[in-house]
């Protein structure tokens, strides 16, 4: 907050932050000044000329769009000339205007529109000539229709799609009278690299730019609106879901404290499954290998008789639980309670330990915390940012907008590290391309230039952390000649990042997947551990080590006790006092080992250790590595129970399928990937006939005997506030819209959490450097399968494609699998763009459609996991990490073939 | 550069101004300005120098200038002829620049349809 | 050495006299001055266009002030004989009339041309080899810059060129001093020069002349510009319509750099400064300061809002000094000769010299520089040569698209940047456009909104639409459609546009609607009630008309014409159907009898 | 000429785009920017292709259409339009069967206008490529049309 002064307005004293925008100013006093180009979340422009007021001092009429306020300002906003003058621009405006405002989107909600009543200007009234002719609409974007003769040419959206989204996919082409808003070099916007995130639309203050989904669905005046958080991905975007009846009709992105009303395409327009026929709304039993309908008490009976049973045969030992990333932390405690208070064992893992569970076993041992250190509105203001294996605008959209703006708005160095050439490539100072799975290596290598060339941190090193000398022993043997050979990156490279990065203020490094899923995962996070330590980028602002979570609320899971080796809040099953606490609050028996993980569940159900498997809202069958095993041990389960809002692959296998609530019916929590744990709002009723996640587990319990008297999501988080400490201050009633980040202990209403980790000290005290030496991946391109193969996300599919792929927006952007080959070697196999090819691995094989792109490199190929009909997963190695236990799903070997 | 040296160079310069006019007895000053240049000022140059080579003319040379002003009279050009006022012809055309040659240079009668009446 | 001539015989190279064949006559005067022996007694000068061209070819002689028509070779040899040998004009070819008198007295201002001027800005320009920097020092080019550098203080030369008067040249008439004071007072480790070389108006091309003609006046105004306001790097912002201004400048960016004028420790002082060029690529909307300070930095000529202004943000985003090429031209003369000189040239407000450039309907096309001050009277008469081919002065245009119409009334304003505001024009860049009877000021007000809107960047709507009503309102009139209401309205949005646009370009485009409206409202009413176009130029409201005793029934009009609407045959003359005539005026070109006449 | 000699001689910045563009346009067959050009100069000074685009059509000089081997700047400035560049206009149209943008069939012309030439004093006046040409009559246009033809022949 800046320093207060006075400014008058029409003789109205006013207080004002000094700097401020006098037109906000103005409008949060009360003065209604009219303006249609401002738009607080870009720059002014001035362009519209509506908010002309008058100022002493100054000559002529001034945009008070654009000026900052100052002590003894004295503005005249009324008077009958500024008013005529707003009328005969508003005139103007009109005569351009196509005026369907009875067929308009926006109609009741038009910027124009307003203030053509304010001014009264209409047709008949108008001084001209209203335009006769008019251009052709640009409806060709699957999302997007602009319809130019609408456009008042504010340029709101303009400066949206560059400023805030940093894509810069408009601007204004042609001058004068005949500007429009056109894409990238003025084709069609289907061909155009816009992707739909539609924050053009938010920006518009008419009708140019509207949701083509949403068009003929209801009138502004039908609709209300509620606030809640995005289903997706780990940034926890704030949603504005507005609805007619039971039924979306847009989601606008909402002001949260993660997104600043920010969306990405599947945050705006990935709502359509919510409407789909095929939701489950009954539970079904399978009888003879075919699904019937049953009521719930007959399935919950059905499951308690049967776990029951398998309990008493072969002991807790024989069940499995995998919680669900996608559901509440509430779902979640009531998940790992259920499994190991009433179950008792603690074979409860998730699927992050697919992605993120070398994070959190690395950053445990180095920090003493496994979670992003920092926050994510603080990457803006990083002044070097180096982002590796995570491919951030596809994965995590929103972030990305961040780091862009870091680039674009305040002149951050990005160095990018991947084998793709990423987007983010785009706006990178250095991009760094190495052989997969040689992080460690390069990480190494320029560990080693910053200790050769002095610029390590030594105070922080000295007085912040221990090991150091052991680390520096092996950093040593890491030359950028021998990185150079090791991972492929030229060594001046190498040079050049160290220096840029060891030379920033503030950096921040952001990773994800192509860290974590190698054999060397932990290694690698420890690396980068080892990396911000060095240069002391850890502990304060702006900095960092931040492991962008990928689902809605993985990190909510880990946080709640999904995991095999940890109660709620990281508290260790095997230390002997935590486990007699929980045995007194939960006043049951606690399994003392610690459980099986993901892929150890799925060996031990096709060894027939595992016999029972509950699966809540999880979808292993595609999302876990070496498919053909998965399912074959699926199939040698004795029962298997899934929990989802839809059929999946993995249902197919259960003998009981559970029907639960969508993300938009929920109550309760999420936790996103800056560990804020945001409130969700039941913005939606479901379907009858579906049951919460929570309180079907609950009912199973009961039914088993293991009492849980839950009566809503608020209760289990007072209880979760109970038992672990950093959830200690997490109230319902005191979340609000900003939410609170852990560890957050006090009931405290100031007590917000925590913005970043480890100031002054580390969660485990001293940070801890770990010397790690570079291992090669488990599986490497040999003559057999002689190219290297990777996976991961796409933008447009989220996961499993459970919810996307019933999303016709977004099936229209990308519909189905596909591989990313070199142009190289294409030409080399003879392959065609959309040629069947046909990838084979030593686990099984797929026949997807070839894409030929430079992103990736000449030898390697890459193939988005989403899809079930080429599923990725059949192909990847499910060798482990010895410590995480997390597959290398980012480097197999495979032979590729036209097919 | 310092002072010092500007001056030199300045001196040097005005010497020269005049040495020219000594070793040559006149200065062929052309309007190279784009006024000039778009009425033609590129073949009145071509005109004149191949006219005073044709003729081996040796005390004459032709340079450049930028546009006087006479946008209405362009090409305009000007003859200096030591100890004499300047000739300003206008509306010269190559076949009025070999007369200049062929008259003025040659035989030291100004052409005086030629010349610009306007000032002097 | 010439003698001075006691005649001067002018004969008239306008296009019609030379197919009359006015050269034979020049020729054969020759012939008859030498045959006397008086060639040295008689100057004779070939003129353009006088005007009358139905009497051609014709010929004045001065100072008898006779005026002789018709002429062919065979009269020449009584003419020299009688008139220039005897004294005794030979009457029968003499033609004494109002038009005649006029050409007379016209011709008789030529010899003004000189008189008037003053020149500063352009000393150099047509005097010096552009491309020699040698020659330039010559003419004590760079003294400023080392004088400045050796001996003054950035307040010291603030001061002097605040006392000067200099105003900025470009349009505003800012004064030049205060700027760069402005500039030199911001605290930035990094500021810039620009010269805005752009042209202001269409109309005015003193900057490219300047460019051309003499580069380094520019780079040294720059240069102790930079030193001023504490600046190291200047832009030079041309149009790319001026490849030979940048080719020229190019060069002497060049040879300063050799000399040691650009680059590190200028004149072994501390003080280094860089200058490169940055080109448009045709958006008139550049002239603009944030919008060339937009182009420069490689984007779309849209202005910016100000606050803030260059001088505290401006290149991105540091404080820039922005002065266009004539005022940067001002300066060495200013420190050189002081700035009590300057001051003393000049009105009370508006101090020392302006270039005027003189176009459209005026004898002596061209680039002038005269003291503030002087009368428009002065520019277009004395200096101009007033309107050619015996026609009418109606209105002079200054200040271009953003300037006014000034008609016959007030010549006799001396010009300064406050006059020319109260005319309803402004200074502009000094381009100085000259209107005759022949030009309809309603469509001149068209032309000129044509203009602005086609270069209206578009980013503000009083501009981008507010231009483009505006000339459909005019256009309307131009076609006969106007109605009386249609007036207020021009009136009540060029009001709007003025008051509201973001930029000069939309500040300053209704003035041409504006200034017509002022002192050429009849021509409108004119439009609007009778339907009527004094200067029958507004096809639509013209009528042709075959005079019958005028027609020989040649049939060529009938032969040229797009519609096929004239009608006739031998013997009998043809007639125009009046329902089908698109008034395209064809017919009244080709008639080789002017037997075609034109009613509005 | 390849493009990246002509990227090479200018820093990658975008304050370097018009230049950029210039000499692309200059060098290019048909005096215009086609797409692979800008998305290549997009990528290498490192802004979007709708910046670029959207320098592109603002400015009269670039053009991402074809343009003839000579285009001619006919200029439309106050002095100009009263010296008559109307007439000049409708002689060339005639001559060439173009108008205004337009390009004639066998390549060789463009017709375009411009703001200012800034040689009023010779008004009316074009251009043509490099070349600019005043006092114009049609007479004078028609000849030096021919001029430009005959230099094909």
């Amino acid at each position: 907050m800046g320093k207060l002064v006075t400014i008058k307005i029409d003789g109205k004293e006013i207080k004002a932050e000094e700097g401020s925008n006098l037109l906000q100013t103005a409008r949060d006093a009360g003065f209604d000044i009219p303006g249609l180009c401002y738009y607080d979340k870009v720059s002014p422009s001035g362009a519209c000329r509506l908010c002309l007021v008058k100022i002493d001092g100054m000559r002529g009429l001034t945009a008070s769009c654009t000026v900052k306020v100052n002590e003894g300002m004295n503005i005249t906003a009324f008077d009958e000339e500024l008013e005529g003058h707003r009328k005969a621009i508003v005139e103007l405006l009109i005569s351009e205007h196509k005026l369907g405002c009875m067929t308009c989107e926006v109609d009741s909600g038009c910027g124009l529109e307003d203030l053509a009543y304010r001014y009264d200007v209409t047709v008949d009234n108008l001084p001209f000539p209203a335009r006769s002719e008019h251009l052709p609409v640009e409806a060709t974007s699957p999302v997007i229709l602009y319809d130019p003769n609408k456009c008042i040419l504010c340029e709101r959206c303009v400066k949206a799609c560059y400023e805030i989204q940093g894509k810069g996919i408009l601007s204004f082409a042609e001058r004068g009278i005949d500007t429009y808003v056109a894409t990238d070099l003025g084709g069609l916007w289907v061909d155009s690299n816009c992707d739909g995130c539609g924050e053009c639309i938010q920006a518009c203050p008419v009708g140019a730019l509207v949701e083509k989904p949403s068009i003929g669905k209801a009138r502004k005046w039908e609709i209300t609106k509620e606030e809640t958080i995005c289903p997706y991905c780990g940034v926890g975007c704030r949603i504005e879901v507005e609805k007619k009846g039971n039924e979306i009709i847009r989601i606008n992105g909402a002001d949260g404290p993660a997104n600043d009303g920010r969306l990405c395409v599947k945050g705006r327009f990935g709502y359509e499954y919510q409407m789909n026929d095929s939701r489950l709304t009954t539970p079904l039993i399978k009888e003879n290998g075919a699904f019937r309908e049953a009521s719930w008490d007959e399935a919950l009976d059905l499951i308690a008789d049967k776990f029951t049973g398998i309990k008493n045969k072969y002991g807790s030992g024989a069940f499995a639980g995998l919680a669900s990333a996608r559901c509440t932390n509430e779902d979640n405690y009531v998940f790992q309670k259920f499994m190991r208070a009433a179950l008792g064992t603690n074979n409860v893992d998730h699927c992050a330990r697919l992605c993120h569970a070398s994070t959190v076993a690395g950053l445990a041992r180095a920090f003493g915390s496994g979670a992003m250190t920092n926050s994510i509105k603080e990457f803006e203001h990083a002044d070097c940012i180096l982002v590796t294996g995570s491919n951030t605008t596809e994965t995590h959209p929103v972030i990305a907008t961040y780091i862009k703006n870091a680039v674009q708005k305040h002149g951050a160095k990005l160095i990018v590290v991947d084998p793709r050439r990423i987007d983010l490539v785009k706006y990178a100072t250095l991009w760094l391309r190495q052989q997969n799975g040689t992080d460690v290596a390069w990480l190494n290598g320029m560990m080693n230039v910053i200790i050769n060339e002095g610029l390590a941190d030594e105070e922080f090193i000295r007085s912040r952390t221990e090991g150091y000398e052991d680390f520096a022993a092996v950093v040593k043997e890491y030359t950028p000649e021998r990185v150079e050979e090791i991972s492929g990156i030229p060594k001046e490279q190498i040079i050049e990042a160290a220096r840029v990065y060891a030379q920033a203020e503030n950096g921040s490094i952001v990773f994800s997947m192509g860290i974590t899923q190698h054999i060397t995962g932990t290694d690698n996070v420890l690396s980068v551990a080892n990396l911000a330590m060095l240069t002391g980028n850890v502990g304060k602002l702006y900095s960092g080590v931040n492991p962008l979570r990928g689902q809605n609320n993985v990190q909510g899971a880990c946080d709640l006790g999904g995991l095999p080796n940890v109660y709620p809040g990281y508290q260790k099953v095997v230390d002997p006092d935590v486990k007699a606490k929980f045995e007194a609050k939960w006043n049951a028996k606690l399994d003392d080992k610690v459980g099986l993980s993901v892929t150890e569940m799925m060996d031990g159900a096709g060894e027939g250790t595992v016999k029972a498997l509950y699966i809540m809202g999880e979808n292993p069958m595609v999302s876990d590595p070496n498919l053909n095993h998965v399912e074959a041990s699926l199939k040698k389960l004795d029962f298997l129970v899934v929990q989802d809002i839809f059929m999946t692959e993995t249902t197919q296998f259960a003998d009981v399928v559970l029907p639960s609530f969508s993300s938009y019916e929920k109550s309760g929590t999420f936790t996103n990937t800056e560990r804020r744990i945001q409130l969700l709002n039941p913005v939606l009723d479901p379907p009858a006939g579906t049951r919460d996640d929570w309180q079907i587990l609950q009912d199973i319990s009961n039914r088993m005997g293991y009492k849980m008297n839950f009566t809503s999501a608020e209760e289990i988080m007072e209880e979760v506030a109970d038992v672990s400490p950093i959830y200690g201050g997490v109230h319902f009633k005191k979340l609000g819209v900003e939410g609170v980040q852990w560890p957050c202990k006090t009931d405290d209403e100031n007590d917000r959490g925590v913005l970043y980790l480890h100031k002054d000290t580390f969660s485990r005290g001293l940070g801890h450097f770990s010397p790690v030496d570079f291992i090669p991946p488990a599986e490497l391109p040999d003559k057999e399968y002689p190219y290297m193969l990777s996976t991961g996300r796409i933008l447009f599919h989220y996961h499993t494609g459970t919810m996307t792929r019933k999303v016709s927006a977004l099936n229209s952007f990308e519909s189905g699998p596909y591989a990313e080959i070199s142009p190289e070697l294409a030409e080399t196999l003879n392959i065609s763009e959309n040629d069947d090819i046909r990838i084979t691995s030593r686990r099984g094989s797929i026949v997807t459609a070839a894409r030929i792109t430079d992103k990736v490199a000449p030898l390697s190929v890459f193939v988005p996991f989403h899809f079930a009909e080429a599923a990725a997963n059949r192909l990847t190695n499910d060798a482990l990490d010895p410590i995480a236990k997390i597959p290398e799903l980012k480097v197999a070997a495979c032979s590729v073939e036209k097919a | 550069m310092n002072l010092e040296e500007l001056r030199k160079l300045r001196e040097k310069g005005q010497r020269e101004m005049m040495q020219r006019s000594d070793t040559s007895k006149y200065r062929i000053v052309v309007g190279m300005g784009t006024s000039g240049i778009a009425a033609g000022a590129r073949e009145v140059l071509k005109a004149f120098i191949d006219e005073i080579n044709t003729r081996g003319i040796k005390d004459v040379i032709v340079m450049q200038t930028g546009e006087k002003g006479f946008s209405s009279r362009e090409p305009v050009v000007e003859v200096f002829e030591e100890g004499s006022e300047p000739v300003l012809y206008g509306n010269i055309d190559p076949e009025k620049a070999k007369r200049i040659v062929e008259e003025h240079i040659g035989k030291g009668n100004i052409i005086k349809d030629y010349q610009i009446i306007v000032g002097k | 050495m010439a003698t001075v001539p006691k005649l001067d015989v002018l004969i008239c190279g306008g296009a019609s006299c030379i197919s009359n064949h006015s050269h034979d006559i020049k020729d054969k005067i020759f012939e008859e001055l030498k045959k006397n022996g008086i060639e040295d007694e008689v100057r004779v000068i070939e003129t353009g266009c006088m005007g009358p061209c139905e009497l051609g070819p014709v010929m004045l002689v001065y100072p008898d002030k006779v005026f002789y028509q018709r002429l062919k070779p065979s009269d020449i040899e009584t003419i020299v004989s009688d008139h220039f040998v005897k004294g005794r004009p030979v009457e029968e070819k003499v033609l004494v009339s109002e038009t005649t008198r006029a050409i007379i007295e016209k011709g008789q201002q030529d010899t003004d041309f000189f008189k008037k001027q003053t020149k500063v800005v352009l000393s150099n320009c047509g005097r010096i080899d552009p491309e020699n920097i040698e020659e330039y020092i010559s003419e004590n080019g760079y003294a400023a810059l080392g004088s400045v550098l050796t001996s003054s203080t950035p307040d010291e030369v603030v001061e002097t060129i605040k006392k000067s008067g200099l105003r900025g040249r470009g349009g505003g008439g800012f004064p030049t001093g205060r700027k760069w004071e402005f500039v030199k007072n911001t605290t930035n480790d990094q500021k810039y020069v620009v010269c805005n070389a752009d042209e202001g108006d269409p109309g005015a091309f003193m900057d490219r002349s300047v460019l051309e003609g003499d580069p380094h006046c520019i780079i040294e105004g720059m240069s102790i510009a930079a030193y001023t306001v504490g600046a190291n790097k200047g832009y030079v912002y041309i149009r790319a319509e001026y490849p030979l201004a940048i080719k020229r400048l190019e060069h002497a960016i060049e040879e300063a750099r050799e000399y040691g004028f650009l680059g590190e420790n200028i004149f072994e002082t501390d003080f280094s400064f860089d200058l490169e060029i940055r080109i448009g690529a045709g958006a008139f909307v550049c002239g603009e300061e944030t919008a060339l300070i937009a182009s420069i930095e490689g984007e779309r000529g849209n202005p910016r809002p100000r606050p803030p202004f260059p001088a505290i943000s401006g290149l991105w985003g540091k404080p820039t000094l922005l002065n266009n090429v004539e005022t940067y031209a001002n300066i060495r003369h200013i420190i050189l000769k002081g700035w009590e000189w300057y001051a003393s040239i000049g009105t009370e407000t508006s101090k020392g010299t302006k270039v005027f450039a003189l176009s459209g309907k005026i004898k002596n096309t061209g680039l002038i520089e005269v003291p503030m001050g002087t009368t428009l009277r002065e520019l277009i008469f004395d200096i101009g040569g007033g309107v050619p081919d015996g026609k009418k002065f109606k209105a002079v245009q200054l200040g271009g698209p953003s300037g006014g119409c000034v008609p016959e009334e007030y010549l006799d304003t001396p010009i300064d940047y406050e006059t020319l505001i109260e005319l309803g024009a402004m200074m502009g860049s000094g381009g100085v456009i000259v209107m005759d009877e022949d030009t309809c000021m309603v469509n001149t007000a068209r032309f000129f909104l044509d203009f602005t809107k086609s270069e209206s960047c578009g980013k503000c709507v009083p501009c981008r639409v507010g231009l483009v009503q505006l000339h459909a309102l005019l256009d309307k009139i131009v076609k006969g459609n106007g109605e009386l209401e249609d007036l207020d309205k021009l009136e009540k949005l060029c009001y709007s546009v003025k008051k509201t646009s973001l930029c000069g370009l939309g500040q300053t485009a209704p003035n041409p609607v504006l200034s017509t409206l002022r002192y050429f409202k009849d021509e409108y009413l004119e439009h609007i009630q009778d339907h009527r176009c004094r200067a029958k130029v507004c096809t639509n409201l013209v009528t042709y008309t075959i005079v019958e005793d005028a027609c020989r029934s040649c049939g060529i009009c009938a032969k040229n014409c797009p519609v096929d609407c004239i009608s006739g045959e031998k013997g009998v003359p043809y007639v125009i159907n009046q329902d089908i005539c698109i008034s395209c005026g064809t017919c009244y070109d080709v008639c080789p009898f002017d037997a075609i006449t034109t009613e509005s | 000429m390849r493009i990246d000699t002509v990227l090479k001689k200018y820093e990658a910045k975008e304050e370097n785009l018009l230049y950029i563009l210039h000499e692309i346009q200059d060098g290019s067959d048909n005096n215009s920017l086609n797409k692979k050009d800008l998305e290549e100069v997009a990528a290498y000074v490192g802004v979007p292709l709708s910046r670029v685009n959207g320098v592109v059509s603002f400015y009269s000089m670039f053009s991402s259409r074809p343009r003839g081997k000579y285009i001619i700047r006919l200029c439309q400035s106050p002095p100009c339009f009263i010296k008559g560049s109307v007439n000049v206009y409708e002689k060339i149209k005639q001559q060439l069967k173009i108008s205004e943008d337009e390009t004639t069939d066998d390549g060789l012309f463009t017709l375009e206008f411009s703001s200012c030439l800034g040689v009023c004093g010779l008004a009316p006046a074009m251009m043509i490529n490099d070349d600019v040409y005043g006092n114009l009559t049609e007479e004078r246009v028609v000849e030096i049309l021919n001029n430009y033809r005959n230099l094909e022949d």
